[in-house]
């Protein structure tokens, strides 16, 4: 199991490094970020000055070296925007991003796994036909749309829930968070769902899928043939053989909730670094950018590890080293 | 005559039961034939695919149908810009469903933006499943190392959010039709690649092809004669949903400025556009577009949903 | 044109009157929506606007400059040159920084001796800072010294925050940050920063401006326009500012919404290639090389004639520009009086193109950002659709500013602009005509530090002297006639063409109007109940 | 055996199947009775209704598919027409089921010891420790070796044929009176089949249940079964002593059943083939469903014969049945059959 995880580490290590040099020097062809940052009343020296001072008069070679050797050590340079160390930015703004995520993880299977149930216990039913009609259109609709249309209903026009904004939070053990406050979570519901949607719809037509199979299966038939009710089988043989698919296809979208954050963010303008994100692809903040990437590189590789075993609890067949080796 | 265990819509939760009870019955249909009886069972895939019918005939017949060229800065004047539906332009067109904040014709920029967004979505995903294929089919037909070395290419691939790639390398590549289809292909091609794959390997280790290899056909033979084919099938399916997303996916790209240019603008940059004009009172400019492009994917979701559960062997019992 | 609007939109305002009337915050508080987030507290970090707006609150300048920009005495009461090399500077008595210690000239010398040298600065003051020697006479007199003479000390020394030499000069970046170093005298104090979510200021009871009207002031950065409109009707904030044109007509006519507008100094206008035979994205009909065109005055006016600022301001504005025809509006310093906004004129316009020899027209491409101005992009597309219709057949290429600028500046070969026909803006910070008199008119030429920004390569000898000339003029009426003159000549020259200056708009709940201001800032103490 | 009130009583039972494509008449007037101990063999080609013949009775039918008429009693109980919380108090105590695939009848992300005890725990209040006691205890009685460490195990680490022996204990956990085996070693090797084979006859023995085995195989009911009855497209088309018919069989579709199986005493005979396909129940033929592919058939065969008795506890359905071996023949089955039932007890 130890070989298994360091060899996912190394592999992780070479992603990381490729990923940072085609931005690198991606980023490189692109644009001039001095263009973005100088002040109109600056005279060419000045320009030159800023430059210099970022090390953008160094040939490209010479910056990637200087970035390899510093980020060994643990640095990734500083923001050229913020002047502050990208990963210090990052990982600033990493809580709001992480529990918009969770919670939206969390409505979806909260939502996703008894509707997905419903419809596949009973797929000809009107109600079932509603919800995978509702599926599909949470599956077709734009994020960025739907999120403007929250906006529009529940905070314009009913005036139910805060349009934008992370609300007041509470540091737990150092780490701001809102979902603990009632206003951060007021706060929170309308970009959660936004960004939920679109995993609601997945977990859905998930779990239906899977009901509907495993409900054709003989060791279904035999649970009610040893006189089980209802609910256990739903509850205990459905259910745990859904979770499955269910949980592994959602510990990986969670790596796809993090990227979708970047629109729910600037939609609902949520402090996360989604929003960093993109505000620095829009600036040319090169460093921020590289060490996005990389941390969310090593943030996937957590993920799949933490789904990989929860897999093999979920799964007596499966067992770690299998799928490493 | 049907049989009536092989209709998805019948097929009760105790199907399984039910099939072990019924006789087999000769199959008198060709497989085309039962692929259409089974699609047609349900009138919702059947409305579908008559709607995504006539999207596509609105797509490829955008410049005869539309009243204006919507690209042609002649013909095109911001006087006539935000006009209500119905208005009358000062040339004397009307505007049936007015007219965007550049003053095209919205309706003839929806059939040109459905034009482009299609093009978008079924090029890119026709060279995603050009590449995911032939990595695909080499990886499960090489098997050994070079297999583990793709496949593990293509599992940190599919763990990169195809949204945050194209991102990415469209902030590097660039504006335009061809860089969003490069981006969206780079970002797709793994799902093809892993859905090849899979399919290959279970055809692969089946006794014809293991026939066919001793009586001693070329690889190439194998691999088109006889692997590929049964890979259509789930192919079909992947296809549909990854066009559907790839278009969802451009218009997503396109609302965070990094899609395509403004003056061909496709219906998710319509839509963006129209995002500005939610709040102002001039829905159409927001509304018409989306709900074509949401027909659009909808009815390809749907479709492909149908698909599914039709080529699913699975379910098919 | 009738206004059609849906029932859905309808309610949405009804009910958005209700909830900004029914729910506003405690009278005393001040939640401001921007629609651009400043990067640090650290007022000397980078000179950018939304980084200023924030240290204006906080921070006062020797000299502070009004909603027209015009200077006021800020924590210098008096300035005046006392000989032809030396300002000086008499400082406000009696002010005190949030923390209570006293506000001296050492604050002034250690403020200076900062702003040019904060490490990673992307953007630094050195630019106001260079060349001049600061000087302690007493506390409160302090004497800056240049090599030549300097008229436009005032307006330099207008741009830099001063902040404590007890707590400021030594202190990072991060320390401003966090509020440790954030100490000014400005009319607020800081309270807390989150990055992306919020910046919370509180009134300094003791300004020597008089305590301001908010007692707590609370900046969101609400990038999205329409989400910035809807927190607005929501209630989630009182005001906010970069109102799009687009929700211009439907907050007008919502009920307890108010709005203000007023003129930026930055004006809109178009580079045109003028230094090459041969430019890039000039083609001829049909696609052959051309004999570049708009090296030719008659066809730069005829591009200037062919363009209607009127129906830009009305279909692509919302009415919200003021049609340009020079380089800052009306009633800035140094303007010109004589000059009016070209009229629209195709005819006369193919005629000029007929004068010029390309009777046909030719074929090119106009450039233009898509994220930076107000309606950029739709304005680079209405503008070729009227180049098209007097025979300039013309594509539009939109871009990111994070890919334009380079290109722009940059991008073509030896390290040239690459565009033929550009779309631009500028932005007086220093509210004097001479600021892009000098970056963008002005021959090009890294060793005077001239023409910085000007990415058409125009050049006239006269006009640089005349601004060469008005850099050294002490006397403010010689001043402004010596860039008036430039102004004129180079406007006929159409060394650049003039589109329009922005009108900005801030909006805010009834009870509250903002008094706009020209630099496009978002202030707390402009904002006042009513 | 007769004389004993049957355990359970089928008369005339009808399981249809409502699909688009018309009505399949599954299980069409299926009647028999069994009595405590017995065993019953039910035989017949795939489709011919006897799985759902098999899930009729523990009211385990799912749409289309619904028990449209006929009388089902257990121990005197009339079952048709129950709530479906009666079925399920049912099921698993008095009447339990075993499924043809043993690798598909366990929940393979469940444990054993969790799919055993839910089982008993179901029925009755029992302590999960006492629960667990009697899980253990059917394990063994199956011939689960280490049973205490196999309640632990999930089901892939059993091969087949102990996934089948756990299926089995299932089964037998609450001491049902009758136990439904739907082809429960067609899946299995041989060997592993007969061990069952014996294991179940002893145990039916041992506990005095009855046992339906539902199967196609003939050779398999020749060793287990009590008696007999051969199902084609619905019906019952034969019954009787399991010795008598397969050494007599009467009806047509029997005989043809009969000859296919190859066998010691008639080796060196050709074995015969039924010609034609089992019909679609969507489109029986009228009459007798066996018509078209029976050698036999005439013009009579077009009005649908009734199961009529043939003696010695055996009846048929056909209007040209073969040659009854004769009266002696009748004596010596029914003798074979008493001494088989003595020495297996």
């Amino acid at each position: 199991m130890s070989v298994f995880i360091l060899r996912r580490l190394m592999q992780s290590a070479l992603v990381m490094v490729a990923m940072a040099a085609i931005v690198f020097f991606g980023m490189h062809l692109v644009g001039d970020p001095v263009d973005m940052f100088v002040s109109p009343d600056m005279d060419q020296a000045d320009i030159e000055q800023v430059v210099r001072a970022l090390g953008l008069d160094r040939p490209i070679l010479e910056q990637f070296w200087a970035f390899v050797t510093s980020a060994l050590q643990g640095d990734l340079g500083q923001s050229f925007v913020f002047g502050q160390p990208a990963l210090g930015l990052i990982l600033e703004r990493m809580p709001a991003t992480l529990e918009l995520a969770f919670i939206a993880l969390l409505m979806a299977i909260v939502f996703g796994i008894p509707l997905g149930l419903y419809a596949g216990l009973k797929p000809d039913s009107p109600v079932s036909r509603t919800i995978m009609a509702g599926s599909i259109l949470g599956f077709s609709l734009p994020t960025f749309w739907v999120g403007i249309m929250l906006i529009m209903v529940f905070a314009v026009m009913l005036g139910w829930l805060p349009s934008t904004g992370r609300g007041e939070t509470v540091d737990v053990l150092g780490v701001p968070v809102s979902f603990l406050t009632l206003d951060g979570l007021r706060h929170l519901i309308l970009p959660a769902f936004n960004l939920a949607l679109l995993k609601i719809s997945l977990v859905i037509r998930l779990t239906r899928a899977g009901t509907r199979e495993v409900m054709l299966q003989d060791y279904i038939k035999f649970a009610r043939a040893k006189g089980l009710g209802r609910g256990r089988i739903v509850g205990v043989h459905v259910m745990k053989n859904i979770l499955i698919p269910v949980v592994t296809v959602l510990g990986l979208e969670f790596g796809s909730l993090i990227a979708f954050s970047v629109v729910t963010e600037t939609i609902f303008a949520w402090p996360g670094m989604g929003k960093l994100l993109i505000e620095s692809i829009q600036q040319l903040d090169r460093p921020v950018i590289v060490a996005y990437l990389m941390m969310i590189v090593f943030l996937f590789v957590v993920i799949n590890l933490v789904v990989d075993v929860l897999y093999s609890i979920l799964d007596p067949r499966v067992r770690l080293g299998d799928r490493g080796a | 005559m049907t049989t009536p265990n092989t209709q998805p819509g019948a097929t009760p939760p105790g199907g399984a039961a039910l099939a072990a009870a019924m006789p087999a019955v000769p199959p008198v249909e060709s497989p085309l034939r039962r692929f259409l009886t089974d699609f047609s069972a349900s009138w919702l895939a059947l409305l579908a695919a008559l709607m995504l019918a006539v999207i596509i005939l609105i797509a490829l017949f955008a410049p005869w149908i539309s009243p204006q060229d919507p690209y042609d800065l002649a013909v095109v004047s911001i006087f006539d810009a935000r006009l209500p539906p119905g208005s009358t332009s000062m040339e004397g067109t009307t505007f049936w469903l007015g007219t965007d904040g550049a003053g095209r014709d919205l309706l003839s920029a929806i059939f040109y933006g459905l034009r482009i967004s299609l093009s978008v979505g079924v090029m890119s995903g026709i060279l995603a499943i050009i590449v995911g294929m032939s990595v695909g089919l080499a990886a499960a037909y090489a098997g050994g190392r070079t297999e583990t070395l793709i496949m593990r290419v293509v599992d940190l691939q599919l763990s990169l959010p195809a949204v945050l790639i194209a991102l990415i390398l469209l902030a590097i590549l660039g504006k335009g039709v061809d860089k969003i289809i490069i981006a969206l292909v780079i970002a797709q091609w793994a799902y093809y690649a892993r859905t090849v794959r899979a399919s290959a390997l279970v055809e692969r280790r089946r006794e014809y092809v293991e026939a066919a290899a001793c009586l001693g056909l070329g690889h190439a033979r194998i691999v088109f004669r006889h692997i590929l084919p049964n890979c259509v099938a789930p192919l079909i399916v992947v296809g549909t949903v990854q066009t559907a997303h790839a278009i969802a996916l451009e218009a997503t790209l396109s609302f965070l400025g990094v899609g395509l240019p403004l003056t061909e603008p496709s219906l998710g940059l319509l839509i963006s556009n129209g995002f500005e004009y939610m709040l102002s009172g001039k829905y159409w400019i927001a509304v018409f577009p989306g709900v074509a492009l949401l027909l659009t994917i909808v009815s390809i979701n749907i479709v492909g949903d149908q698909l599914r559960d039709v080529l699913n062997p699975r379910l098919q019992k | 044109m009738t206004s059609v609007r849906t029932p859905l939109l309808r309610a949405a305002v009804a009910f958005a009157c209700a909830a900004a009337v029914s729910a506003p915050a405690l009278a005393s508080d001040l939640r401001i929506g921007v629609a651009s987030e400043a990067t640090s507290i650290d007022p000397h970090f980078h000179n950018l606007g939304p980084n200023n707006q924030v240290a204006s609150q906080i921070f006062d300048r020797l000299i502070n400059q009004g909603d027209r920009q015009q200077l006021q005495p800020g924590l210098a009461v008096s300035w005046k040159p006392i000989d032809n090399t030396t300002w000086e500077f008499k400082l406000r008595e009696g002010v005190t920084f949030h923390d209570g210690s006293p506000f001296t000239a050492d604050d002034v010398l250690c403020t200076f001796a900062r702003a040019p040298e904060v490490p990673n600065s992307p953007a630094s003051f050195s630019t106001y800072i260079k060349g001049k020697t600061f000087k302690k006479v007493d506390d409160f007199t302090v004497h800056v010294t240049t090599d030549e003479p300097y008229p436009t000390m005032a307006n330099d020394l207008s741009v830099i925050p001063v902040i404590s030499d007890e707590v400021g000069c030594g202190a990072t970046t991060a320390d401003f940050n966090d509020g440790k170093a954030a100490m000014g005298t400005g009319p607020f104090k800081f309270v807390e920063y989150v990055p992306g979510d919020r910046i919370v200021l509180a009134a300094n009871e003791d300004y020597w401006g008089g305590r301001p009207e908010w007692d707590k002031v609370t900046i969101k950065p609400i990038k999205a326009g329409p989400s910035r409109v809807a927190a607005l009707l929501a209630g989630d904030v009182d005001m906010i500012s970069g109102v799009p044109t687009t929700d211009i007509g439907t907050l007008k006519e919502t009920k307890g919404i108010v709005l203000s507008q007023g003129v930026s100094n930055r004006v809109i206008y178009l580079h045109v290639d003028q230094f090459r035979e041969d430019s890039p994205f000039v083609k001829a009909n049909g696609g052959g090389d051309i004999k570049n065109p708009l090296l030719d005055q008659k066809v730069r006016l005829a591009i200037s004639k062919a363009i209607s600022r009127e129906l830009i301001r009305d279909r692509v504005m919302e009415g919200l520009s003021i049609p340009a025809g020079q380089l800052l509006p009306d009633g800035f310093f140094g303007v010109s009086d004589k000059l009016k906004p070209e009229a629209y004129d195709p005819e006369g316009a193919k005629a000029l193109l007929a004068e010029a020899g390309v009777p046909d027209g030719f074929e090119l491409t106009i450039h233009g950002p898509n994220d930076r101005y107000i309606n950029d992009a739709k304005i680079v597309e209405g503008i070729a659709q009227m180049l098209t219709r007097v025979g300039i057949k013309t594509k539009v290429e939109t871009m990111p500013r994070s890919v334009y600028f380079k290109r722009a500046s940059t991008g073509g070969e030896g390290g040239l602009p690459e565009f033929s026909l550009i779309l631009v803006g500028w932005g007086a910070g220093s509210g004097e005509a001479s600021s892009p008199l000098r970056s963008l008119i002005a021959t090009y030429d890294k060793e005077k530090g001239m023409g910085a920004a000007n990415r058409g390569r125009h050049s006239d000898a006269k006009v640089d002297e005349l601004v060469e000339q008005a850099l050294k003029t002490v006397d403010d009426g010689k001043r402004a006639a010596l860039l008036a003159e430039a102004t004129e000549r180079a406007m006929a020259n159409l060394a650049i063409i003039p589109i329009h200056y922005q009108v900005n708009t801030w909006a805010s709940r009834e009870g509250i109007v903002y008094t706009p201001r020209s630099d496009e800032y978002t202030l707390a103490h402009y904002a006042r109940s009513q | 055996m007769s004389q004993t009130p049957p355990v359970l009583q089928v008369e005339d039972l009808r399981t249809h199947f409502f699909t688009r494509a018309g009505v399949a008449r599954a299980v069409d007037g299926v009647s028999f009775s069994l009595g405590r101990g017995e065993v019953m063999g039910l035989v017949g080609e795939s489709g011919s209704g006897k799985t759902v013949t098999g899930f009729s009775l523990l009211g385990l039918v799912d749409p289309p598919g619904r028990i449209v008429g006929g009388s089902i009693r257990l121990g005197g109980e009339e079952l048709i027409g129950r709530s479906e919380r009666d079925w399920q108090a049912l099921r698993g105590t008095r009447i339990a089921m075993i499924f043809q695939d043993p690798m598909m009848t366990l929940n393979p992300v469940l444990r054993i010891d969790t799919q055993m005890i839910e089982a008993i725990r179901a029925h009755a209040p029992v302590s999960e420790a006492d629960a667990r006691e009697r899980a253990r205890a059917a394990l063994a009685r199956v011939g689960i070796p280490s049973p205490d460490e196999r309640l632990a195990a999930y089901p892939h680490q059993f091969s087949g044929g102990m996934r089948q022996r756990v299926a089995i204990a299932i089964a037998l956990l609450n001491e049902p009176d009758v136990i439904v085996a739907d082809e429960p070693t067609t899946a299995l090797d041989v060997t592993i089949q007969a061990q069952i084979l014996y294991e179940v006859r002893k145990l039916c023995a041992e506990t005095g249940m009855a046992m339906i085995w539902i199967t196609h195989d003939l050779a398999v009911v020749g060793g287990l079964a009590d008696k007999v009855a051969v199902m084609y497209a619905g019906r019952i088309v034969e019954e009787g002593p399991v010795d008598a018919v397969l050494d007599g069989p009467l009806h047509p579709y029997t005989h043809g059943l009969v000859g296919s199986v190859p066998s010691q005493n008639r080796r060196g005979q050709k074995l015969t083939q039924i010609p034609g396909m089992a019909p679609s129940l969507l489109s029986l033929p009228p009459g007798c469903s066996f018509a078209p592919r029976c050698a036999r058939a005439d013009g009579a065969c077009t009005a649908m014969p009734d199961l009529v008795a043939a003696g010695g506890d055996r009846a048929m359905r056909c209007h040209h049945p073969h040659q009854p071996p004769g009266e002696t023949a009748v004596r010596a089955t029914g003798e074979v059959a008493g001494e088989t039932g003595r020495a297996r007890a």
